[in-house]
């Protein structure tokens, strides 16, 4: 029988011994796969490893990682799951994709928790380790012939690979080697250039001695010699020589760049998942910039660090995550208030509360606007992709000195620890604009000289002579001297909101993806583009009049997007939040709780968007999209 | 070090500053509140040290001894409740040629403070730290504090507060890295003034907790205090805080090596007296905005060393 | 001349020596008055006084206070004065009423304070102290008649009072007895019963020595003898007796009373203004119920507690304002993930940051609605009266109980410290229902056994045998077990979510004031009721179709309200919160910051409404309303 | 005192529990991580106390170490991060028949928690409180803690942490009210036990700094303390913990009077060894949540007294 047919307990003997699928070598525009081992095993490395040389070899790259909530859990348990998953293709990758098509897997524990979350296509492909399957331990034996009755409900294609004995054969201990032997596995599978897979193990391995990367290029080597006597198949994804010169990481260092980009002097923040990376970049470079990593004693110091270095001239941000940013509210609207620039990094992370705490969400947006009390005018931005995590620092940074205000930049797990190329930016002395002058301050002039129609002013700095006063949190006049006149809190009202409105006017109308006209309106804000657009793509490819309509700013709102919206039959928005279906049990349109853009587009266009939104702490799918698309646009 | 906010163009500074020269608008405390004499001898001090207004910053958190910054003619942050210190670090940090000075309550520092409290006193940036402790919450009108003495009848706890004071000093004491510690009191200007200045002319952190009168809530408190000078101790010391005047005015003194750490946490549970003076001062505490320090770039060299973090991440 | 023409410097001579206003006595439905000092003088004695023995003669009565923002500030500066707006009905009083008709000052500063701030009628009389005019120090003199003028700008009829003058002749201490001269003043005036003026003083005054009662008596009566003597009129506002009993009292301590009343055993707090009274009534009285007030370190620490007393099976409340609400943010989000009961009291002040402390506003609704990262759906109730403040807490314990959620209550400074007789509440025993039993956990529940249709479940309570589980901010499966699946955590927020649509169902639409169709809807929540349904009355009593809706939920709304809305031409919330006015510069539909109901009901309901919102630190005055109103509705 | 949720219905409770009865699902801690050995010992100490599994409450806060109460079949709280003392306390203030344990990583109580940390001492609550220090930040992957050693490398501080650490038991000496306070290591699971033992038995507030392997990020810093025994110092007394097992096991013993507070504040400077035992002990140390303790009332008494309320408010 072939070794290719879905896996059932009963002829389990049989089904793993060869490994004919039939499917020999086949070209794709793109292609997914995963690897997935117990925390500590090093999937992570595998597969990071892969997509990097992949888009060394000029690929469209995405990566994505699978991290356990733990550090080090209990092994061969479904929570104990780390690994990556890698999608890659001709052109440039915008998104995850869909369900992954190949898997390798260190045990069939961490690819029952794959399984569970519908992580793998019904066809996909699953390499893994023989070595459970024949354990001396029958309890081994049983969990493994339990995981695979409960696999067998898809058509999965499985080959055994004796992962384990034969990274043995190379090194003494294979939790430290069986990850290589994996990306030779795939290097095979893939058609990679073994040149610069060997650099890449190499440039992972720099800071140990030389023979850990000697034995480390004998088992990809292992790996790939493996493959090619036993696979008899292959994806080919062939790639383009890159046109320009690519940078590749995660979002997150995407942030630390941009920072150091924008000449942020000051990142003052509290560990926190997903976060902290960036702090970990910027700490380990920021010497050379001479900034400085501030790891302050709770969330509420950062950001009064963060709040007290812009006072004094200097530019800040602070980064968090939902927890964190519960923690912030005060002294945000201290810095509203007081109209001081400062720049917040919100990674989100699932909520409510401690969540789902490595996983991907987009919760965090009403709370960023509304989360205060009193009135908090501000800005808010969503960077869409890893690229624009970089650049949207240094726009930050432009507006936050020029409103006298806090832009808040809203990321999300997805975005932190995914990995893709993108075009190395054309640096700009002007970016890293020196602070404010030391010169004396005209005789006359106020610290809150509000130009009357705009709500700007200047702002004076520590060491300016003559600009001595005190900034407070209560109600003050032009002077910052405190006041409790109805006016007086009327116009600073007004002033702080104002400004935003200014700012409104500069920006520019999103342009709608696909055709700004047709049956369905896509309109999401922050990592979903790639996904969305894709699966536009696709639904446009089979004759379905569906657009999407991606928001860079959230506050203010771009101009123009409530006329996209009505040349549209339907308008929905698309976020990883909660949104209760408009079909649930008692919901009605009345109390009906909708996701967060979908709020907020209401609230203040008044467009009668439908609200698609789930809290499944994963990347959106193209196909999952596809399929709401096809339901919402009646066929033809 | 980043130097671009340091230098004002123009010449060196001839200046010479007068008390006036700090002065502020009318303070608005009730009268008789020791804010006054506080404020009064704040000026007096920038005085004496020809500090300059403009690189003087004061900042405070909230509640009546927080208005402070507001009556004083220099650069001035009035946060939030408890959240001066990370304020004032954060200024400290990268503009080491701001006096830095920070006013906080006994609520603000060590109740809803207390954490940036401790945490200060471990970074022991160079700034001078004021408690200005009347015992009680003075703006929120008349709760209890953490230094509330124990059965004090306030609005929160009516039948008297539950527990023993906290002892500020006590608890400065006990966190790594303390490095100049002292206690005086809002009516002995001339022991405040000499504790300050000392404080002023310390390199790091500088804690003062300063009795404080406050004739609105708690008078009985503070009255028999100011009425018996005999109830005070003045600790004096080579290396300590020595005012011929208060020398004289005071009949009890004692002798403390403000080095001995353990003397001075045993000082805390002195109960015959109220010790005045040098709790601890060591001069070889790490000093945080100083350990952060680093080179300065110009843009230029900014720029190229950007380009080798993209070389890093090059595809 | 006639004393009663407006002042200016140049005559300032003769024009406050006689007291012919020629108005002689008038009946009035109600009328309204102030009394100001500086801090420490009493006033608000006085002022309150007032009040309650208007209210003890069976008049509709409302104070309302005015507060400094320091405790005891420099005297006769504008920023010192303290004291109490009093508006006394034939009927029932809702509200503080419009400018006030007179007002005794103790000094010129605190009256130009009050003039600055529009607090007093064109026509105002005002009977304000001799003393200052010519006062040995040229400084003072020349302080009143810089005030004189710039007071010249309205029509004020002028009242020279000796009130230091004529105190002194009855104590040694003049500060501390014009106010109850001034309180006789007031008695002639309103022509009130004497006897229970007296028993009033006395019971201010219970406390002290009776020494002080009599000597209060004495300048009681030197005052209602110098009125009856110099005073040529009097406004007569005749009392009904009343039909049932009636309890005076502000809104905190009506909270403080209500939370007795719903068996609350712990308040856990941390002083803020304008909430700590509510615990300083309670810490007075707690013992005789078995309750406790806990003065936690911090507001975060507040609520902990608070939630730590809910899980053990305790009824427990925390109450704050704006800035700690700020910090309560975390602890929100965990209360709603574990599905705690918590009664969460919200008295608003002026914002944002410390804002305007003593200060009424409504701009924490969004805060509070949105203001946790994460998806947190909740229930959020605003009174509308000081009743509403003793009954509604009572409601928010069932609601939390049944529902397993927190409940939110928002008042404001205005109903904090406003003064209002209304109906003795009858009490019911069900409402302080003990805590549930500690009996056994049947074998096989688990702590979070959702209905799948309602979301409602039931919790375990420590001392339950068998019910042993750890909650947990985790995402988490109905065993509490932490839980890192989609579907769970998918399952998890649709049950939180859905639980608040099926409370939703249990609410009654609520009944336009005024007449259910026309062309104006004026909507509001909270304080603002009375003067919002008095300005209706006013309206409609020239011939306008206003009506207007008042919200008691905010979170889940009540049904009916678009039905309702959808009746008149033009729909408009009104709120003591900011909102740009359409036609105010650079703002548009699209960029237009509106008040916060406003945007809950476009984003919620699709309601094009219009948006009023105004920070001025005041309650919102029915002549103003009325204003906006005529402007609205075209004049037929 | 309210006794409505104090008594079972039924009869005497006359059940024996094992360790087993106290055993929660499997712990998800990385391979020899420290906090399996305490939570093993924690086990031993129910069944020790006997303490029956539906009065007993684990409260925690976030961290590796906070995953604690989860791992237990007893009533648990897991907080969120540096706030699980409030929640203890506002458990433990109404519910005195509850056996409360909390448990906290450095970070937890010593950064994010400190505040909540200085005052929960001076409340001085009876509960049983865990401080796990593995000297980093563990679930977060290796940032500094407070508690972390001068120079040691981590995410955020690359180059080597910047500041001397802070002491846990050094600052809670520093707090008024302090009433049990001592340090065990994860690895002497001896002392460990005997040391949770007699903080069970103290009525008050028992702190106990737990020295914790964190084989994942800081395992270079407690390898040495586990291979070298020698450097530990254990503290007898007759009123301290002894326990006779880790007399014969440990070289250094020192003899240490828990009831001198300033001594046991010297220990804390203690460089030449790491001493382990109680450092101080106050029986007569105020507790919070009995001096709260109030009359209970019936329905119908709190209504009448309601009654009298209004009465008082009546017009
Ligand atoms: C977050 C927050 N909580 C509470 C308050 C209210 N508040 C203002 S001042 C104060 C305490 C005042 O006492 P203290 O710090 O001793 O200063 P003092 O007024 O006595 O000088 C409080 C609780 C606030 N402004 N912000
Ligand atoms: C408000 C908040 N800030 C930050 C975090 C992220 N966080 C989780 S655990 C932790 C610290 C862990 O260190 P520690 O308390 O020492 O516990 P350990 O993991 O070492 O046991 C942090 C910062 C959080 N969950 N919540
Ligand atoms: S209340 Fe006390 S501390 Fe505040 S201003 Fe008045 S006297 Fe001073
Ligand atoms: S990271 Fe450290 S503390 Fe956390 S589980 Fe692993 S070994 Fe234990
Ligand atoms: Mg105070
Ligand atoms: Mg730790």
């Amino acid at each position: 029988m072939s070794s290719s047919q879905s896996a059932s307990s009963e002829d389990a003997q049989e089904v793993y011994e060869k490994v004919i699928t039939g499917l020999g070598d086949k070209t794709y525009t793109d292609h997914s796969c995963e690897v997935v081992s117990d925390a500590g095993e090093g999937a992570q490395k595998c597969g990071q490893g892969f997509g990097a040389l992949s888009a060394k070899m000029g690929n469209g790259a995405w990566t994505v990682e699978i991290i356990p909530a733990e550090i080090e859990p209990p092994p061969r348990t479904p929570g104990s799951t780390s690994g990556v998953g890698i999608r890659i293709g001709q052109d440039k990758i915008t998104n995850a994709g869909d369900a992954v098509k190949l898997v390798i897997a260190f045990n069939e524990q961490v690819l029952l928790s794959r399984h569970r979350v519908n992580a793998m296509s019904d066809d996909c492909i699953i390499l893994i380790d023989s070595k459970w399957r024949t354990h001396v331990n029958p309890k081994v034996v049983g969990e493994w012939e339990d995981a695979m009755k409960e696999m067998s409900t898809k058509n999965y294609k499985w080959i055994l690979v004796p992962l384990e004995a034969e990274t043995l054969k190379v090194v003494d201990n294979p939790k430290l080697g069986k990850n290589m032997f994996a990306l030779g596995l795939l290097c095979h599978i893939y058609d990679r250039d073994v040149q610069i897979a060997k650099d890449q193990v190499a440039y992972t391995f720099r800071k140990k001695p030389p023979a850990v990367t000697e034995a480390n290029h004998k088992l990809l080597e292992a790996g790939i010699a493996w493959a090619a006597e036993n696979l008899d198949f292959r994806f080919l994804v062939p790639a383009r020589p890159p046109t320009s010169e690519l940078l590749v990481m995660n979002g997150n260092e995407a942030f630390g760049m941009g920072a150091l980009a924008a000449g942020i002097d000051v990142c003052a923040m509290y560990p926190i998942t997903p976060a902290s990376s960036v702090s970990h970049y910027l700490a380990d470079v920021y010497d050379n910039f001479g900034g400085m990593v501030h790891q302050a004693e709770d969330e509420i110091a950062a950001i009064g660090v963060a709040l007290g270095s812009s006072y004094t001239g200097k530019t800040a941000m602070t980064i968090t995550s939902g927890p964190g940013l519960a923690l912030k509210g005060e002294f945000i609207g201290l810095a509203l208030m007081i109209e001081m620039p400062l720049i917040i990094i919100d990674v989100q992370r699932g909520g409510p509360s401690t969540g789902l705490p490595t996983k991907v969400e987009q919760s965090d947006l009403l709370c960023v606007l509304y989360g205060q009390p009193g009135d908090g005018p501000k800005i808010v931005m969503a960077p869409s992709s890893i690229e624009e995590c970089f650049h949207c620092i240094i726009t930050a940074r432009q507006i936050a000195e020029t409103l006298r205000t806090c832009v808040f930049i809203l990321s999300d797990a997805n975005l932190a620890t995914g990995q893709t190329p993108f075009e190395r930016p054309k640096l700009d002395a002007k970016w890293m604009a020196g602070p404010p002058k030391q010169t004396s301050v005209p005789e006359g002039s106020r610290p809150y000289e509000w130009n009357l129609d705009t709500g700007i002013s200047e702002r004076f700095i520590p060491g300016q002579r003559g600009g001595e006063h005190t900034v407070t949190g209560l109600n003050h006049d032009e002077s910052s001297r405190v006041n409790y006149e109805p006016a007086t809190n009327q116009l600073g009202h007004a002033m702080r909101s104002r400004k935003i409105a200014v700012f409104a006017e500069t920006l520019n109308a999103p342009i709608p993806y696909g055709g700004d006209e047709g049956d369905l309106l896509i309109v999401g804000w922050g990592s979903t583009r790639g996904a969305i657009e894709e699966a536009v793509d696709r639904a446009r490819a089979k004759g379905l009049k569906a657009s999407s309509l991606h928001l860079t700013f959230l506050s203010p709102l771009q101009p123009g997007i409530k006329e996209a919206c009505d040349k549209f039959t339907k308008v929905m928005t698309v976020e990883l939040n909660y949104s209760d279906a408009s079909d649930d049990p008692h919901i009605t349109p009345t109390n009906r709780r909708r996701g967060q853009l979908a709020t907020l587009l209401r609230a203040q266009l008044l467009i009668d968007c439908g609200s698609w939104g789930k809290v499944h702490g994963a990347p959106l799918q193209p196909a999952v999209l596809l399929g709401i698309i096809e339901k919402y646009i009646p066929k033809a | 070090m980043d130097t671009s906010l340091l230098d004002i163009s123009g010449a060196a500074d001839e200046r010479t500053f007068t008390a006036n020269d700090y002065k502020g608008p009318t303070a608005r405390w009730c009268p008789g509140c020791g804010d006054f004499s506080i404020l009064a001898t704040t000026r007096r001090l920038l005085e004496l040290e020809q500090l300059a207004p403009e690189k003087t910053l004061f900042v405070s958190g909230i509640g009546c001894s927080s208005r402070f910054p507001h009556y004083l003619k220099t650069y001035g942050f009035h946060g939030i409740h408890g959240r001066a210190l990370p304020l004032a670090l954060g200024a400290k940090l990268r503009r080491p040629d701001l006096h830095v000075f920070v006013v906080m309550g006994d609520g603000d520092c060590t109740s809803i403070g207390a954490g940036h409290w401790i945490h200060a006193i471990r970074y022991n940036p160079n700034m001078t730290v004021l408690l200005l402790d009347n015992n009680i919450y003075g703006l929120t009108k008349k709760q209890t504090s953490p230094t509330t003495p124990v059965n004090y009848k306030t609005n929160t706890q009516p039948k008297g507060s539950y527990l023993n004071p906290l002892h500020p000093i006590s608890v400065t004491l006990g966190v790594a890295n303390a490095s100049f510690v002292a206690q005086t009191a809002d009516w002995i200007p001339a022991h405040l003034l000499a504790t300050m200045r000392a404080a002023q002319q310390h390199k790091g952190l500088s804690f003062i907790r300063i009795l404080q009168r406050c004739p609105k809530w708690t008078i009985d408190i503070f009255d028999a205090k100011v009425k018996t000078p005999d109830e005070m101790m003045i600790l004096n010391h080579a290396n300590g805080i020595t005012d011929p005047k208060v020398q004289k005015m005071y009949k009890n003194q004692m002798e403390h090596d403000p080095s001995d750490l353990d003397a001075a946490r045993a000082l805390t549970g002195m109960t015959s007296h109220i010790p005045l003076g040098l709790f601890y001062k060591n001069e070889d505490a790490a000093i945080y905005n100083e350990l952060r320090m680093n080179k300065s770039f110009t843009t230029e060299e900014k720029m190229a060393n950007l380009e080798k973090e993209f070389d890093r991440y090059a595809v």
